[in-house]
């Protein structure tokens, strides 16, 4: 953001202190920076093509300095704006890098230009369009459509929106599933409980944790990796009920268990 | 006061009557009711002769499409009843299609070729036979290729009909889920974890999957 | 087999072109909606020329208080615009459209076809939730073809509802619109040193060249 003595007060006058804060205080009006600034131009009262972009984004710089002085939250987007416009400024004022192939400032200050007369121009655009004779208001369909009942013949009919609203029903409802398919490729320390406790009443001997995975639980990875853990941790939970006994020769080497006798 | 008399006046002159049956043949055209001359007289300007427009008009119409007739003692604007074998599409009943219908056709739209058990899949229900044969019927879904699968079965596809009278170019017009969303048509609810569907990694290669990831 | 020629040969010849327009007026009269010269084709005799019918009949209601319009392709009967106040009683109370919305709206005719990306360019905000699905709900706009730049995104133009409810023929007649195309404000201007897309401007050419040639 631009430096603090860009802001100092006896640049500015009275009425527009007055205007900046009627800004700052509609901020919720607004529809972004764009909207402000062109708001903003409109006080230089020339024509938008002969505007100082210059001029406008110090007036920008100051409204968005005002708004942290009276503590106004302002949203990211103007923030940004306020960044790329010290930008703007600071290559306007500087001269131009030789080495830098970048848009120079009067190209960006010209595209800011464009983009405020576009706005301007198309919101015109809308008034004008909006202030046409409008059917319903200024004239008339037929009051009695269907005017004739002799043939009937049913049609059905459905709107653009019924169709995707339809599918968004459908597809949102299929997002939700994988919470129901995952549980398809996982073995959870319940089932593992419930299972050794009825195989190691067999154990009498040590045998290896590995053995004690479930059929079509060996060969995909996934599955694999659950039906592991989940062993493993009910093995675990049996060995603390002092049900069986745990042994591992060494560091990674497979886990064997074994029926302790009570 | 009394110079402001004329103007006064003439603000309160009726119309002349061209100008009176003008706004007669306007109002009997957009009322959806029969109007009295009463209720005409009460929305016409001040002075107008209702009645002897309506004369007029009346005469206007002699002959042509459309006639000036009385209905009890109002009166309404009706097509000639010589031309009632022209009207047959303004008898048409329109019925809103139902929920598995326009589900079952959503289907087909996004996924198309979709196959009958693809469509249950998605839908998670059996689809009725009727459901397909009014979708047929309307001209808004065909039978596409054979799927080269066991049991080669059907697939279906919308018809130009579907693109026409839902007013799209193509089927793959249609936005998808990310876009609907994004324009706001589809309730933002999060996504369990961003999980990629098995499904749609499937269609990459057959449908229209573009549609769902971009 | 021989006299019975003539009596065919008379059921396929189209009838006076004066019985074409009472057949014209009477379908449009009947209609509501606009219809195209292809419908009324459909539902007129063989051989019926209803674009001629239409210049006929178009001139009948010159100055009167009906008036027959053009929109986009197709046809309407509608009350004159001047004789609105006497129509309170007709007057559909309008959802008021938000600042947002009737912007949106505008771009998108003016800028037709149009990206979402393109709108929130224009008005330098997010379209927000809401905004385009009340546009598509009016049916003021529709999808058009996807923009064949990446991401293929969903483009946007306006419908015949559109022209009708704005009583305009084509979307050429745009109030301002050339103007606004010779001011150069319709341009797809990308931001200097931005990445450029070659692919966009072309397209956009062509979108609007589009709104010039019907």
């Amino acid at each position: 953001m631009a430096e603090p003595e860009d802001f100092e007060e006896d640049t500015v006058t009275v009425g527009d202190r007055l205007a900046a804060e009627a800004l700052i205080v509609d901020v919720d009006g607004f529809e972004g920076p764009l909207d402000i600034l062109l708001m903003l131009s409109r006080t230089q009262k020339v024509d938008l093509r002969k505007i100082s972009v210059l001029q406008l984004a110090e007036q920008y710089l100051k409204f968005v300095n005002q708004a942290k002085v009276l503590r106004i939250e302002l949203a990211a987007d103007y923030l940004v704006m306020a960044a790329w416009l010290a930008f703007l400024k600071s290559r306007l004022l500087l001269p131009p890098d030789p080495t830098d192939d970048g848009p120079t400032g009067e190209e960006l200050a010209a595209h800011l230009a464009f983009q405020l007369e576009r706005l301007q121009a198309i919101r015109e655009a809308a008034a004008r369009l909006m202030a046409r004779d409008q059917k319903g208001r200024d004239f008339f369909s037929r009051g009695i459509p269907e005017d004739v009942t002799r043939l009937r013949k049913v049609t059905y009919s459905a709107t653009l929106l019924d169709l995707m609203q339809a599918y968004a029903r459908i597809r949102t409802h299929d997002e939700f599933r994988p919470y129901a398919m995952d549980r398809h490729h996982i073995f959870t320390m319940e089932q593992a409980l419930e299972r050794m406790r009825g195989l190691i009443g067999f154990a009498g001997d040590w045998t290896d944790l590995a053995s004690y995975l479930p059929d079509g639980w060996t060969v995909d990875p996934a599955r694999r990796r659950s039906a592991t853990a989940a062993t493993f941790a009910a093995s675990l939970e049996l060995a603390k009920q002092g049900r069986i006994e745990l042994r591992q020769s060494e560091t990674f080497a497979p886990i064997a268990i074994r029926r302790k006798e009570p | 006061m009394t110079e402001t008399r004329p103007a006064e006046k003439s603000l309160f002159e009726a119309p002349p009557i061209a100008e009176q049956e003008r706004m007669v043949e306007a109002i009997l055209f957009a009322s959806a009711d029969p109007v009295t001359v009463a209720e005409l007289e009460a929305r016409m300007p001040h002075g107008a002769d209702p009645a002897e427009a309506l004369v007029h008009l009346r005469k206007r119409y002699e002959g042509r499409g459309v006639r000036v007739v009385k209905v009890g003692d109002a009166w309404a604007m009706r097509t000639a009843p010589d031309l009632g074998f022209l009207m047959q599409k303004e008898t048409t009943e329109t019925r809103k299609l139902s929920r598995a219908a326009i589900e079952t056709l959503a289907i087909i739209a996004y996924h198309q070729p979709a196959t009958r058990a693809e469509i249950e899949e998605i839908r998670g229900v059996a689809v009725s036979r009727g459901t397909v044969d009014q979708l047929l019927e309307l001209e808004w879904i065909r039978f596409g290729r054979r799927r080269m699968t066991p049991g080669r079965p059907v697939t279906y596809v919308v018809t130009q009909s579907f693109l026409d009278h839902f007013g799209l170019e193509s089927a793959r017009d249609l936005p998808g889920l990310k876009e609907l969303r994004a324009a706001g048509l589809l309730d933002n609810r999060p996504l369990p974890g961003g999980v990629a569907l098995p499904d749609d990694e499937a269609e990459e290669q057959i449908g229209q999957s573009e549609l769902f990831e971009d």
